[in-house]
């Protein structure tokens, strides 16, 4: 498949009252044409910087310590987008990386009218003519399931429903058929039914466009409905990174052990639910070893001392625990963890 | 939040106790019924110190009511004598009296002549013996409420008595309530006041302008003031009942009564004021009484030795070609030109220069008071109670554009319409107390209520005025007394003739200001140009002395509002002819100067205090 | 809309009515009496009052005023004959200039405060930030007549470059128009400190807060252009605010400030209302601050429009102070939705 | 990521500490929960702000000193000091320390408070030799004036013309003889008075009525509240003002009144619209659906949520009432002038500016060191009470 995103050793800090902030920690992965990553972990753990410094929309305060965010254009130039010029940047939001916002209630220009704020992208990447753009518009509009588009066109943000908004949203997003669709926890100011419908347009339009799709969320059921590959995010870290049957089935590190069983399912149906105790470490004085430690019940004393590599376990399947060390002593996940993978019928490798 | 809350409740109690600290404080309104506390606070303050050094313009500090400068009575030689000067005749244990030439701020200028002289140790000797008499403890606090008015110019004479009072007199306190001009007068006949800060200037060349005040029952006597002698002394002298010397000798008396025996009032200074003038202007003096100056009198110098090298431009703005121009500042609006309804000193200021009375105020030059004006000769009877007045028969009404009005002149009909008009209760002039003052007779219905009777009713009451017009240009006044300031009164324009043609056109309208049109003129200069900037008034070739006037042109700029600092500054840059130095610091800076001159005015600046206190 | 604006301007008068009536009653408990002359006696002066009216019962006195008002005429000064109807001959007169100092200082103050607060927001933490926020407070911070005696001083009495004060043009005293127009430099340049401070300083918090919000993000995210992101987004966005302390500081303005009319020989308003109001001048003050309250009142709407014609959300929006009319207006603004509600999906 | 291998030779590690230990729950909790609270979070970030905290500091020294200056020195703001010649042990005349300038020993080198002042006269006036002896002045220039006569600028020694050479008056003396010291401290105090109690007083007629409006937001009693408002609002200030101290003696108490009347509709509608704000919030549908009082909704629920909204108004409120009273004073309304405000000094000051600057400028200077700290303060405390920014 090929290659369109590789993010290598990412670290991101922000200057605070408090401190230096770590918000990303030596981050790396890479992303490929037509499919669709989810990044999932608590609120805080970086998510959403992440994908910010993607597309370099940090904070006054917040800047790309090292590390490489290296985009492949189609004929096979590769850029450093951290080390970009603004001009040259501008040209690759919105027409090569587009984005849609969490809560679709403040992402649009109260004051723009929904048909300008859509042509706007349209104009500025592909100098087409107002009248054309505005062509465009009407059907990115029908495209993402709102009717009579003419007439939306002429209409204020306040007009309209969140879900309706947040379609808009994706409509400015898709504009310009971008390579890759950055979607920042799409869903999670929205209702529950009108969720649904937002997961399935924006699958929809992938198949159509054959973007790929870096997915935010916390919400392991919208993972599992969407996602090709998950990567789990604790503590400004990336702590497992696989293919979605790796990281619902066979996970490996405790972190995304006690996210999968906090979440209800008909696999723990009607035992108490797991609840992860503890709270994430502070980000100005990251815990020296795995972040993750303090809050286990699988925690090695050489947790607290040093930080675990990324360890393979397949191709597709990464972790960062010590628990993957050979000598390490084998550990039983959870049993709900247990149970799951037992459906899927592969043992937990360990 | 709760910390915070008390910290700050803390520190602005803390503040309001700072702010306010002190022993007990007791009222002092019953001990300044006691005329040794009364004289003890008069001989605690320090005036010449305020007169010297916060003014420094040459005011007088004053121990006495009647200012200095001031003519009254007739002498023994039938001239005019000096009040100040005849009083230390009489009560010879005064300073001796040195007037213009003592220099300011030097023993001499220490009061030469009064009564209760600055003196701490027997101020401060007093006052203890009050405090003991009165039962005062030590740690008791007298406090004497002074009402003042808060025109910024004064505050640093508040301020100065009272500190002077609070330092000199321990246990004191003064209470300054300082309201505006407007309130005080409505504050202080209701006598909630132990102190009142007051002025007069004198209506007319009489002592009597001055005593009349503290009369019983007089309208003016917001402390209340009574004695039996001082009223019969006033009220003979006006009913004519003492005459020349005689008359004069009466109201030193009254004065030292007031003064000496009561301590009725706390005089502070008799007001001059220093200014810059241009040093080629000539007649520019001002009058004890009435306007300030009578423009008539004045000119320019135009020598080119008056004109120092520097100023040579200004004589080409002053002088233009056959025209001369004089510019002047006015810092406050006039308010209404009506002469028979008008109150107002800017007003009369300008109604002296465009119209005239029966008589005019004389050249500053020459020692004549006044000169006859419209009135060409008159004739006195032997009690001195009718007064026939011949008038010229050549004097033309002057329109606003310097042409006559409808060919007419003025005439005795004319007085009398505007006598009638002052006297008309339904007009309810507030300066118709003026024909009483001169006891014009029947000038009775002025006060009378007139709401049961017809207009003819009243008509009729009006035409008993002791007015008439006994020929087209002779005009009778018929007097219940005979006073001797009676034809000095007929320059003051309440008395000015008013055209009832005209009046009559207009209606309300008469008189009102920004309008020159609204106008008729008899005087030396008309009204040519009059908007929100000022007024422009312009001499009149029809004016019977028309070759007496020498200034063409007179130029008021109106800067309301102006700080004394900026009119200098105008001054300076030559936009006007002649500013006042009105704070001391603008005396210290500019008084040295060649152009300076020194104003007297007999304005008495004095403390009333509340006698009849309940 | 039409209607929205037709029922404000009702209820203006409705307002206009109270004020008056309010200001009547307070202005007739005021102590005091226009006729201040010492040499007054009371009786005489009770006289001239009642020949004035002014004695008789407040209800008699309110009726006549309110009757004479229906018919446009706010009286005219009492105790000085200058004035017989103050509207006309006063406030219509004195109006231009101060609108016109008030204007161009209220121009300048807008101009220079939105364009250095956008650009101290834009540079944030640069120097010229932190001299717009030094500067933004120092301007706050000294009164104007501290202002204006600087001005004056270093100008008029040091320098020589400026007049000392305004005068009208008037070649009778020999004042030019250029003069005229020179005067008016130091009122203006006073005045208009104020409004620069606290326009650059609001304008810059609100730029700031624009800029921190979703919608700016995602207009960075279409790939837009700094500037194209500032102009087209964020100024409209941040201006809706900032209008609302324009509208107030507008009257402030054009109704002029006192010190400064004091200072400059600015023959404007509110030093007569001063002096009007010290001189119980009632139907003078009552005439000016009627004025003043209509010209609040009509800002206030013109705001309230204006709003609507930069922010689409309040176009229709209803106003829930203004009950029965807040009522109608949602009840058009609900006919409107219905009118779109059509296609909604059922979100 | 692909090119990773596990190659655990190159992981050097202790072995031994590859086993399990139990959780450190508490230390996680401990470590990453440093909560603070909303106001010790906001006092903290409140003194990172580094011109806040200077700001802070100096209004309380400045405050802290007024008071403890015109504590010491009795009256002293009242009457002119009465000082005792050392030499003789006579009093020294009111009229030798009158309108002296600033003179602070020790700093007399710095030209600024060397108790010299330049004057402009005429040469003949130097003449004059009991007014000015020959050494207590130097002759800086002399040139023809305009009216002819030859002026002289002259350096002169204000103390030693006087004969007071022995004493230092820091700020001068005033046209009164009053010490200009004391007098600005007590300025500084009864402004900085005027401006707290009038925000004080703002703050609890603003907050009651604001309340009362936004708990019965939309209703008739809000309306018919907000209408007042509306109209009282429109009646300028300056009419209300008089009005008022027409009815009261002027002072001290009708002042802070006045302003207080004038100043709390902005507190009112800013409360009410939080009060709106906060009204449909899930907590306070919370607490009312567990039935809690209308009081204790109001005090126990929503008040803590505005009250940093209104601390900050209420610091901005201070300087606003300090400079109305500026302006009041110039204008002839505000305090007496034997009661000393940073307005009465100024406007003092102006009328005396040709002869004795500093009366003007120190008592200018203070006011706008006094405001600019205040300001800057309430800019920090937004900064600071701001619960969007807490945290960073």
């Amino acid at each position: 498949m090929e290659k369109l995103l590789e993010v290598k050793n990412l670290n991101v800090t922000f200057e605070t009252h408090g401190g230096t902030v770590q918000a990303i920690r030596d981050v790396s992965f890479d992303l490929h044409r037509g499919e669709t990553l989810a990044v999932v972990g608590e609120s805080g753990s970086g998510k959403s910087v992440m994908t910010k410094s993607v597309m370099r929309l940090l904070a006054d305060n917040g800047n790309i310590k090292h590390g490489e965010i290296l985009y492949h254009y189609e004929d096979g130039t590769i850029v450093d987008i951290a080390k970009l010029r603004d001009g040259e940047m501008h040209k690759i939001r919105g027409a090569e990386i587009a984005m849609v916002f969490q809560d679709p209630m403040t992402s649009l220009n109260p004051t723009m009218t929904i048909g300008k704020q859509i042509m706007e992208p349209i104009m500025k990447h592909q100098n087409l003519s107002k009248k054309d753009a505005r062509q465009k518009a009407i059907e990115l509009i029908s495209m993402v399931k709102i009717d009579r588009p003419t007439k939306r066109m002429k209409q204020y943000p306040h007009e309209f429903s969140g879900g309706m908004r947040q379609r808009i949203v994706i409509a400015v997003a898709l504009a310009c058929n971008p390579n890759i669709l950055i979607c920042d926890e799409p869903t999670t100011a929205l209702d529950v039914t009108i969720q649904a419908q937002i997961i399935d347009l924006i699958k929809e339009l992938q198949q159509q466009t054959k973007a790929a799709v870096i997915f935010i969320t916390h919400d392991l059921g919208v993972v599992a409905n969407i996602a090709d590959r998950v990567a789990v995010m604790y503590a400004g870290k990336i702590c497992e990174i696989g293919t979605s049957s790796d990281v619902f089935y066979t996970p490996a590190h405790p972190y995304t052990w006690g996210l999968l069983a906090s979440k209800p399912n008909t696999d723990n149906l009607g035992e108490k639910l797991y609840s992860i105790p503890g709270t994430p470490p502070n980000l100005l004085d990251p815990p020296k070893g795995d972040a993750f430690a303090l809050r286990s019940n699988y925690a090695l004393e050489l947790d607290f001392e040093e930080q675990p590599p990324m360890f393979k376990i397949s191709d597709t399947h990464y972790a960062a625990t010590w628990l993957l060390h050979p000598d390490a002593p084998k550990v039983e996940p959870p049993k709900v963890v247990q149970r799951r993978g037992a459906k899927k019928g592969v043992t937990n490798n360990g | 939040m709760k910390k915070v809350l008390s910290i700050l409740f803390v520190l602005t109690l803390a503040i309001l106790l700072a702010g306010c600290k002190g022993d007990k404080e007791i009222s002092g309104s019953g001990m300044i019924q006691d005329v040794n506390v009364r004289r003890a606070i008069s001989m605690a303050i320090d005036k010449a110190y305020y007169t010297d050094t916060i003014l420094a313009n040459e005011s007088y500090p004053a121990d006495y009511y009647i200012p200095y400068n001031f003519y009254g009575g007739i002498g023994d030689n039938g001239e005019g004598v000096d009040f100040r000067v005849r009083a230390e005749q009489v009560f010879g244990d005064f300073l001796p009296f040195t007037k213009y030439d003592m220099p300011a701020g030097s023993a001499e200028s220490q009061s030469p002549s009064g009564y209760n002289h600055y003196n701490i140790e027997e101020a401060k000797q007093l006052w203890e013996d009050s405090r003991k008499r009165f039962g005062i403890e030590k740690d008791e606090t007298v406090v004497f409420k002074m009402l003042v008015h808060n025109t910024a110019s004064w505050t640093s004479l508040y301020d100065h008595v009272k500190a002077e009072i609070e330092k000199n007199l321990t246990g004191t306190k003064i209470k300054i309530i300082s309201v505006t001009f407007g309130e005080k007068l409505d504050k202080a006949p209701t006598g909630d006041f132990d102190i009142l800060f007051s002025g007069w200037g004198p209506d007319y060349m009489d002592p009597i302008t001055y005593l009349d005040l503290f009369v019983t029952g007089n309208g003016h006597n917001n402390i209340h003031y009574s004695n039996p002698e001082y009223d019969y002394l006033i009220n003979q002298a006006k009913i004519g009942a003492f005459q020349g010397q005689e008359r004069l000798d009466a109201y030193v008396r009254a004065e030292k009564i007031l003064l000496q025996d009561d301590v009725a009032l706390l005089p502070i200074f008799q007001s001059n004021s220093v200014g810059l003038r241009r040093t080629q202007l000539q007649n520019f003096y001002t009058q004890s009484v009435g306007p300030d100056y009578i423009l008539k009198w004045v000119s320019w110098d135009t020598t080119d030795d008056a004109w120092a090298a520097k100023e040579a431009d200004l004589k080409a703005a002053r002088i233009d070609g056959d025209e001369t121009v004089l510019k002047l500042l006015e810092t406050s609006k006039i308010p209404d030109m009506a002469s028979f309804t008008t109150t107002d000193q800017v007003s009369f200021y300008n109604l002296a220069q465009i119209n005239e009375g029966l008589m005019v105020a004389g050249n500053p030059q020459s020692n004549e008071q006044y000169l006859p004006g419209m009135a060409e000769s008159y004739t006195v009877s032997e009690d001195g109670k009718v007064y026939t007045f011949t008038l010229r028969e050549d004097q033309p009404w002057v329109k606003s554009d310097g042409t006559q009005y409808n060919n007419e002149v003025v005439t005795a009909e004319d007085f009398v319409f505007a006598w009638r008009k002052l006297a008309d209760p339904r007009v309810a002039s507030e300066y118709s107390y003026l024909l009483e003052t001169i006891g014009v007779k029947g000038w009775e219905i002025a006060y009378e209520d007139v709401t049961d009777m017809t207009d003819a009713e009243i008509d009729t009451e009006l035409a008993k005025l002791g007015v008439e017009a006994t020929g087209e240009f002779e005009l009778t006044v018929t007097l219940n007394t005979a006073a001797d300031y009676f034809l000095g009164m007929m320059s003051f324009p309440s008395f000015y003739p008013v055209n009832e043609a005209f009046y009559t056109s207009l209606g309300e309208d008469y008189g009102k200001t920004l309008t020159p049109e609204n106008l008729l003129y008899n005087g030396a200069y008309y009204l040519s140009n009059w908007d929100n900037n000022g007024h422009t008034l312009q001499k009149s070739d029809l004016y019977w002395d028309k070759d007496t006037v020498s200034i063409d042109k007179v130029i008021y700029e109106l800067v309301e509002s102006a700080e004394p600092e900026v009119q200098v500054q105008m001054y300076l840059d030559g936009d006007i002819d002649s500013v006042i130095l009105r704070t001391g610091a603008l005396v210290e800076t500019y008084g040295a100067r060649s152009d300076v001159r020194t104003t007297g005015s007999t304005t008495a600046w004095y403390l009333e205090f509340n006698i009849n206190n309940h | 809309m039409l209607r929205y604006v037709w029922n404000r301007i009702l209820m203006i008068f409705v307002t206009l009515f109270l004020i008056l009536t309010i200001n009547f009653l307070l202005l007739y408990l005021m102590p005091g009496s226009p006729f201040q002359n010492p040499r007054l006696t009371p009786s005489q002066r009770e006289r001239i009052e009642d020949k004035y009216g002014l004695n008789d019962p407040v209800l008699v006195q309110y009726g006549r005023y309110m009757y004479k008002v229906s018919k446009l005429d706010f009286g005219g000064t009492i105790a000085t004959n200058t004035y017989d109807d103050i509207f006309e001959e006063y406030i219509i007169d004195r109006l231009p200039l101060t609108a016109k100092i008030g204007g161009i200082a209220l121009i300048i103050g807008t101009v220079i405060g939105i364009t250095f607060g956008a650009l101290a927001a834009i540079r944030r933490n640069s120097w010229l930030d932190n001299s717009v926020t030094v500067l933004g407070v120092i301007g706050v911070s000294i009164p104007s007549f501290v202002f204006a005696a600087i001005l004056q001083e270093v100008f008029a009495i040091n320098l020589d470059w400026l007049p000392l004060f305004y005068r009208e043009a008037n070649p009778d005293i020999g004042h030019s128009l250029k003069d005229q127009n020179l005067g008016m430099i130091m009122p203006i340049i006073a005045l208009s400190v104020l409004p620069i401070a606290s326009i650059m300083r609001y304008m810059r918090t609100e730029l700031v807060e624009v800029f921190s919000s979703d919608y700016i993000l995602l207009a960075q995210a279409k790939g837009l252009s700094k500037p194209a992101v500032i102009f087209k987004h964020a100024i409209r966005n941040a201006l809706i605010p900032v209008i609302t302390i324009i509208g107030p500081m507008a009257i402030n303005l054009i109704a002029g400030s006192l010190v400064i009319e004091r200072f400059f020989n600015i023959p404007g308003l509110s030093n007569s209302l001063v002096t009007f109001t010290l001189a119980k001048e009632t139907y003078a003050t009552l005439a000016i601050n009627f004025f003043y309250s209509f010209m609040y009142v009509t800002v206030i709407l013109i705001v309230d429009i204006l709003y609507g014609v930069i922010d689409p959300r309040i176009r229709l929006a209803s106003n829930s102070k203004l009950g029965l009319i807040g009522k109608l207006i949602k009840s058009i603004k609900r006919k409107f939705q219905s009118d779109n509600a059509g296609g909604e999906v059922n979100e | 990521m692909n090119n990773m291998k596990n190659d655990f030779s190159k992981i050097k590690i202790d072995k031994s500490k590859l086993k399990l230990v139990s959780n450190r729950i508490e230390e996680s909790e401990e470590i990453s929960g440093v909560s603070l609270g909303y106001w010790k979070d906001s006092f903290r970030r409140l003194l990172h702000n580094k011109i806040a905290t200077i700001s802070l500091i100096l209004i309380g020294f400045i405050f802290i000193f007024s008071i403890f200056i015109t504590s010491t020195t009795p009256h002293s703001t009242v009457i002119e000091p009465q000082i005792k010649d050392p030499d003789t042990g006579q009093m020294i005349s009111k009229k030798s320390l009158t309108s002296v300038p600033p003179r602070i020993k020790g700093l007399e080198w710095l030209g600024w408070f060397d108790g010299r002042v330049d004057k402009l006269l005429p040469k003949i006036a130097l003449e004059n030799e009991v007014k000015y002896p020959k050494d207590t002045y130097e002759i800086v220039e002399c040139e023809e004036g305009n009216t002819g006569k030859e002026m002289c600028t002259i350096d002169l020694d204000v103390y030693k013309q006087n004969g007071i050479e022995q004493l230092y008056f820091t700020f001068g003396t005033d046209q009164l003889a009053r010490d200009n010291w004391t007098r600005v401290w007590a300025g500084v105090r009864n402004s900085l008075a005027i401006g707290l109690l009038a925000a004080v007083f703002d703050i609890v007629m603003g907050v009651i009525y604001g309340s009362i409006c936004g708990f019965y937001g939309g209703t008739k009693v809000d309306n018919i509240m907000m209408r007042f408002i509306e109209i009282y609002g429109s009646i300028p200030s300056i009419v209300l003002l008089i009005l008022l101290l027409s009815f009261m003696d002027r002072g001290f108490g009708a002042l802070i009144i006045a302003l207080g009347l004038t100043g709390w509709i902005g507190v009112a509608r800013m409360v009410r619209a939080q009060y709106l704000r906060y009204r449909e919030h899930d907590f306070v549908l919370a607490s009312r659906t567990i039935g809690a009082s209308t009081k204790r909704l109001i005090f126990k629920h929503i008040f803590p949520n505005i009250i940093g909204q209104i601390v900050i108004l209420a610091t901005f409120s201070i300087p606003a009432a300090i400079f109305y009273e500026a302006s009041l004073s110039f204008i002839g309304l505000g305090l007496p002038t034997d009661q000393a405000s940073l307005g009465t000094l100024i406007n003092n000051g102006i009328t005396q500016r040709s002869v004795s600057a500093y009366l003007l400028w120190i008592p200018t200077i203070v006011l706008s060191i006094v405001m600019l700290a205040i300001n800057l303060l309430a800019n920090g405390l937004r900064d600071a009470l701001d619960p969007r920014l807490r945290g960073r």
